[in-house]
């Protein structure tokens, strides 16, 4: 990959510059008076002195004290995050394993099978790429404001981006055991049951447990709703400036990921390395099935989570309300009348389908220019705008990444990396949790918050959110990218420090390029929900789609909204075609 | 295709649900569920309007439930879809939710809510003063608005401007970007650091954190004040009728009005509540119709 | 009657030739060797042989299966009666020894028949595989994850994951590499007896040619991708089919 | 002097022991070779010699380097100067051909060299590359990507890499696995003659029982983890070597 994709490279650079040419060049923009570091001081002064009390003096004395108020928070997020993973991950898996190519019969009638990969794989990108917001007014009118409705407005998704990220990891995979599968008469779905996803699965696991991460921290959906979560703690407090009491909450959920890191680290490690047999073994077959190495960790680890998630949906508020019926169908009727482009909404909010069918005729002539003036203003300029902070942000993010991760990577940063016996210093050690430290806390913090802080430190323009965007990002990246590599196996990588080449070298040399596609995967997916990431980049007014999303929300324009969205999504759907290319080229095959 | 599947598969399963469910579910006793848009002091909102609702609950013999709402818009999207009865909306919200829901009704404001008003401030360093006339001034500084859906911190102010200038915003605010700090005490501060030369915010807001001490007036100075309008409201859903009987609203509203119990008045800021009817805010619907931000 | 039938067959890779204009028929229970310097296109020739990759150019079939056929269908059928060993072994490293095994039936198995093999194999099963295992020498390693096991035990495994399959035409592609003289005579002559006794049609590529000879009747040696012997080879041959 | 030095070495993993007690004294400029059984033990020897595990229990010291010591300073220069084939060769599959060759000097660079001599490597790296090739008879393939190469080549690519190191002890493991007679022969010429040339220590793992007779004048045979003979050993020894 190195020589032939140093063009790889030089793309990066060439699309960064353009995005610089596009926002402009002024990164820092003070006027006089400013005083850029106050917002910051006040913000990190609340760090060294978290909050154990409301800050809120207009809260009744007898109210339910902040500490409280957070840990039934915590335990509520949670819960939700939990029902929502585990719904959207046989979902993921399914619809993951159709969006794969890993299953097709080799030689077998390939176009078919793309008919199914690619609808497959734009469904998807729509659930993954249609706002939250309107997930969110979905599962609402169709259920109420009952805590299952944000399970599903979360689940939804979380499936998408599952199955994408699900069968991009099992088209990662070595095809030679499959291809004995399938010589030997068995079908695409044998192989792939049998080898590809074995194989994935150490891969697979770390990103359920990212995902089961990502649904703690997100609190939009989620607080639409009405379920309070430690995410929407956040923003409350921050919104009201009680910094103190963010830092007690933000520790709290720093604690929480990490736990939930060092769990998946053990897993994983003991997925890749497997167990050695304890006992020696007798002669006979039924002996050595009794002396086979079993992991006791995975087993038990295995039945605590089906413990809990079974706990989560059985124990604590009810999940659905009950509706009268009718009311569901009048619900969605209004969803549908809200996200129907104005020139051909019925008048009535509840309308039938005739009344529907009406209104179509009557002002469908109305529709395309409805469309092209939005198209004119200001859809495209917020499209361009929107691609040029979401590429800049991820490539910055990146790149930082890149830097950052041989240090933190936990098969290297330790004295025996990939299992070799190194120098017995304890800084790679030392170093590498630094590192992940650094990648907990940056992602653990909400981008909004250093849109915040960077807006004060640089003055209002698009950088400070690209940077905010960037900083969320760079935990992330960091995170999903040190476990690729960590799942690798080192028989490859381990050579370079056979011949007395150092940890980095054999990040350079062998598990960079080994791990290359898996981190493109990620990047792309990085990238798409910077592009959704309306909360940010609606912070200022900088013409972009998360803009006019966050107005058109206060103004209750979901048809606009809806228009936005599928701008967005055609950005979404174009790097899934590029990723999937790419990927494509740098394994090797011309498809 | 495959989200609708989901999507598909899950109404069918709980509307089996449903069906099963139907029965019980008038048979329960009615709860009235209320809740308030996130304005300022949002944290523990439940625990914030508990006065409220003990007090409405005591007031109206019936079962009181708060409902904390994450967004404007989502106090909004519940109020339509009758998830909630009753809600403590600002200006623009109350009457987005007036307009979608037939037959909602304003029941009561605070006093100082009829004739409510924004300041524009400006940082010390731009050497603009309190002055009677509108700032023109601030057509060359960098701006910042609270939350896009906030009645006083963006809509009100924007519609000012156009009033004033004959121009919108987006035509009249030279530098770009302008904010949108999301609250109102963020632009305060805001305009006080210096990040933004001149914001506009509640002056509510902005008086009380003078009294608290964190804006400091010789350094965020308003400059403008603008005429009053009507704001914050309790807004009523029709289908309280349904639930509780015919001329249950019109008993809300009177338990509104009576109110006395400083507690419930703490939570809600206000020192009385005093009479309003939809009328009343047909100002602010105008002005919505009018403000655009693209 | 011929099973295997080879027409002017080529194969290339871009600018690599790695196959050109071979023809060939093998027939049922025959027993073949091919031999060849690394990179001749023994490799190749396997895979076009377990009809798993379309040549170039010319015509292929197998068992009465043509490739180049149209219609696909039967495919499936005509792969699970031809058992394939690559060079590169294909186990799936993270399952045990027994699961990697179990595969070589996947053939005769339906999705879900593969998963039960997987999770919760059959004790006939499990029997069956451990004769197998023990007759390769790794029985003792039955139960333990297939990446644990030396270089040549891995090979025998993989050699026994294809026996398993039961199949009427065994493609070995280089099968003895990484086994010791001794197990290399065992190997092989498990294999020849096993397709005396059953008919089986053997094709396997290997470097050691004395052992090629001792054991197989018929040779083909391939020179940068074409047939320079088919049968029984002179001291000669073997000489320029080695040097370059 | 010994160069290499092993004493009272075991090394179990889990309830497998596969080395007990070995003792060894390998002198600077020796050639050993390392035969035995599948399963025997000689890739778990090879890569204690090259410094890569701890053993579970003994003493074992590399070039004056005591893997023990409780500094573990000069490790990666020592390692440096001990080139190591792994038997899975240990090839970046989607690296062009001579760049896993340059890795070979990884040890001597830094990262930024590294990174340089992966995306530039210099004219005179890349004629010594192109010779090096040459003589494994790979040299046409010097520019493609790695994983496009067949079995043999791979794995002369590989002891390209291990040669281009130029290390002062060469730990080969089956080298030769995959690669025809003719090429077997040349390449432990090569490896032979340079070890003659320039004092190298050579100790390489083969199952070929002739071939290890005829070029080394040691031989070191493992049978389940111990050493049965270490010298020129007689036919007897071979049988009772290879019989289970
Ligand atoms: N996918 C591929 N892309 C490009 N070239 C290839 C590919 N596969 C094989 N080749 C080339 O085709 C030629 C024949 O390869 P093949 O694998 O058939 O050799 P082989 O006889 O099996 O050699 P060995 O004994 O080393 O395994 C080689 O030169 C090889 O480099
Ligand atoms: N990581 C491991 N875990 C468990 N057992 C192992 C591991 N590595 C090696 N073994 C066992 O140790 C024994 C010796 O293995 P080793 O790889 O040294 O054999 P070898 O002589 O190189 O065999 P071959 O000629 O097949 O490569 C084998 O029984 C093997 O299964
Ligand atoms: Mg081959
Ligand atoms: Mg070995």
């Amino acid at each position: 990959m190195w020589l032939g994709r140093r063009w790889l490279v030089v793309a990066l650079g060439v699309v960064f510059f353009l995005c610089v040419a596009r926002l402009g060049a002024d990164f820092v923009t003070h006027t006089p008076g400013s005083d850029p570091w106050a917002s910051t001081i006040r913000f990190f002064s609340g760090a060294i002195s978290p909050s154990l009390v409301d800050q809120n003096s207009s809260l009744p004395a007898d109210a339910d004290p902040f500490l409280s108020r957070l840990g039934d928070d915590l335990l509520r997020t949670i819960r939700y995050a939990l029902i929502a993973t585990s719904l959207a991950i046989p979902g993921g898996l399914l619809l993951g394993f159709f969006a794969s190519e890993q299953w097709w019969p080799r030689n077998g009638a390939q176009v078919l099978f793309q008919l199914i990969r690619w609808p497959v794989r734009i469904s998807l990108s729509l659930m993954r790429s249609v706002h939250e917001l309107i997930w969110a007014i979905f599962f609402l009118s169709a259920f109420g404001d009952a805590p299952f409705s944000a399970c599903l407005a979360l689940a939804l998704p979380f499936t998408g981006t599952l199955a994408k990220v699900f069968s991009e990891l099992m088209d990662e995979q070595n095809r030679s055991p499959r291809d004995v599968i399938t010589a030997a008469g068995g079908s695409g779905a044998q192989g792939f049951v049998a080898t590809i996803f074995p194989m994935a699965l150490p891969d697979m696991v770390s990103y359920s447990l990212y995902r089961f991460e990502c649904a703690l921290r997100s609190s939009a959906v989620l607080g639409f709703i009405g379920v309070e979560t430690i995410g929407l703690s956040i923003n409350r407090s921050f919104e009201n400036g009680f910094y103190g009491e963010v830092w007690t909450a933000l520790y709290v959920l720093i604690a929480t990921v990490i736990l939930i890191e060092g769990l998946g680290h053990m897993t994983r490690q003991r997925m890749m390395a497997g167990k050695a047999r304890t006992r020696s073994s007798g002669l006979s077959e039924s002996e050595l099935r009794k002396a086979a190495p079993r992991d006791l960790f995975l087993r038990v680890n295995g039945v605590t989570w089906m413990v809990v998630i079974f706990m989560a949906f059985s124990i604590g508020e009810p999940l659905v309300t009950p509706m009268v019926e009718g009311q569901r169908s009048e619900r969605l009727s209004r969803f549908l009348t809200k996200l129907t482009p104005d020139p051909i909404a019925p008048e009535k909010s509840l309308a039938n389908w005739d009344e529907r069918k009406e209104a179509w005729s009557e002002g469908s002539d109305q529709f395309v220019p409805w469309l092209a003036d939005l198209w004119e203003h200001p859809g495209q300029e917020a499209l361009i705008n929107t691609l040029a902070m979401s590429v800049a942000a991820i490539i910055v993010a990146a790149c930082l990444a890149i830097l950052l991760i041989p240090w933190g990577i936990r098969t290297l940063a330790n004295r025996n990396p990939l299992g070799l016996a190194m120098s017995r210093s304890f800084l790679p050690g030392v170093m590498g949790s630094l590192i992940r430290g650094f990648f907990v806390l940056t992602r653990a913090v909400p981008e909004y918050l250093y849109a915040f802080l960077l807006v004060g430190l640089m003055g209002p323009s698009a950088w400070p959110l690209v940077l905010a965007l960037a900083l969320h990002n760079v935990g992330i990246l960091g995170r999903l990218w040190t476990e690729v590599v960590e799942n690798q196996r080192r028989i490859i990588p381990s050579t370079i420090l056979e011949v007395g080449g150092g940890r980095l070298q054999s990040y350079v040399a062998a598990l960079l390029p080994m791990s290359l596609n898996r981190f493109i995967l990620f990047f792309f997916y990085r990238w798409e929900s910077c592009v959704r990431e309306a909360t940010v980049l609606g912070m200022l007014g900088v013409s972009s789609l998360g803009y006019y999303i966050s107005i058109q929300q206060n103004f209750r324009e979901y048809d606009d909204i809806l228009f936005y969205t599928l701008l967005g999504a055609g950005l979404v759907v174009a790097g899934d075609l590029l990723s999937d290319f790419l990927r494509h080229r740098l394994r090797g095959e011309n498809s | 295709f495959g989200s609708i599947a989901i999507a598909a598969t899950a109404l069918t399963l709980s509307s089996c649900g449903d069906k099963e469910r139907k029965g019980e579910a008038s048979d329960e006793t009615a709860v009235l569920r209320f809740s308030a848009i996130p304005d300022e002091n949002t944290t523990g909102q439940a625990a914030r309007f508990k006065p409220v609702a003990d007090y409405l609950a005591k007031a109206l013999d019936v079962k009181v439930e708060f409902v904390p709402s994450a967004t404007y818009g989502a106090s909004v999207e519940k109020f339509e879809n009758g998830d909630i009865h009753l809600a403590w909306f600002g200006g623009v919200s109350g009457e987005q939710a007036r307009q979608a829901v037939e037959g909602a009704e304003a029941l009561a404001a605070g006093k100082k809510d009829l004739a409510f008003k924004s300041y524009f401030v400006a940082n010390v360093a731009t050497g603009l003063t309190r002055s009677e006339e509108f700032p023109t001034a601030i057509a060359n500084m960098t701006f910042t608005y609270g939350s896009s859906g906030s009645t006083s911190g963006c809509v009100m102010p924007s519609h000012f401007i156009m009033e004033k200038t004959g121009k919108t915003p987006m035509e009249f605010f030279q530098k770009k970007p302008i904010g949108f700090s999301g609250a109102h005490d963020k632009t305060a501060l805001q305009v006080q650091d210096g990040t933004f030369q001149a914001g506009v915010l509640s002056y509510g807001k902005y008086e009380s954190m003078v009294k608290e001490g964190t804006i400091d007036p010789a350094k965020c100075v308003v400059v403008w004040e603008t005429p009053p309008f009507a704001d914050y409201n309790f807004t009523a859903h029709p289908a309280l009728e349904k639930s509780f009987g015919e001329g249950f609203v019109a008993k809300l509203q009177k338990a509104l009005l009576d109110c006395k119990d400083p507690a419930a008045l703490k939570a809600l800021g206000r020192d009385e509540l005093v009479k309003v009817t939809n009328e009343t805010f047909i100002p602010v619907a105008k002005v919505m119709e009018k403000v655009k931000f693209d | 009657m011929s099973i295997l039938s080879v027409r002017d067959v080529s194969q290339n890779f871009g600018a690599t030739s790695a196959l050109s204009d071979v023809a060939l028929d093998i027939s049922a229970g025959e027993q073949v060797a091919v031999i060849g310097a690394s990179g001749c296109g023994k490799t190749t020739l396997l895979r076009l042989l377990g009809l798993q990759t379309l040549p170039s150019s010319g015509q292929l079939a197998a068992l009465g299966f043509d490739l180049s056929s149209p219609s696909r269908k039967g495919l499936r059928e005509v792969r699970s009666r031809i058992g394939m060993l690559p060079q590169d072994l294909g186990l799936v490293p993270n399952l045990r020894v027994v699961q990697n095994v179990v595969l070589g039936r996947s053939g005769k198995r339906n999705v879900l028949g593969t998963v039960r093999d997987l999770l919760w194999p059959s004790r006939v099963e499990r029997e069956k595989i451990f004769k197998i295992l023990d007759r390769m020498g790794v029985a003792g390693k039955m139960y333990d994850r297939t990446d644990s096991l030396s270089g040549g035990q891995q090979q025998r495994v993989a050699l026994a994951r294809t026996l398993y399959q039961g199949a009427e035409v065994l493609l070995a592609d280089e099968p003895l590499s990484s086994v010791d003289p001794a197990r290399a005579r065992d190997v092989l002559e498990l294999m020849t007896g096993l397709s005396a006794e059953q008919g089986i049609t053997l094709v396997v590529s290997l470097h050691q040619v004395a052992l090629a000879r001792e054991f197989f009747p018929r040779i083909i040696g391939l020179k940068k991708g074409k047939v320079l012997f088919d049968g029984k080879p002179t001291d000669e041959e073997i000489s320029t089919l080695y040097d370059l």
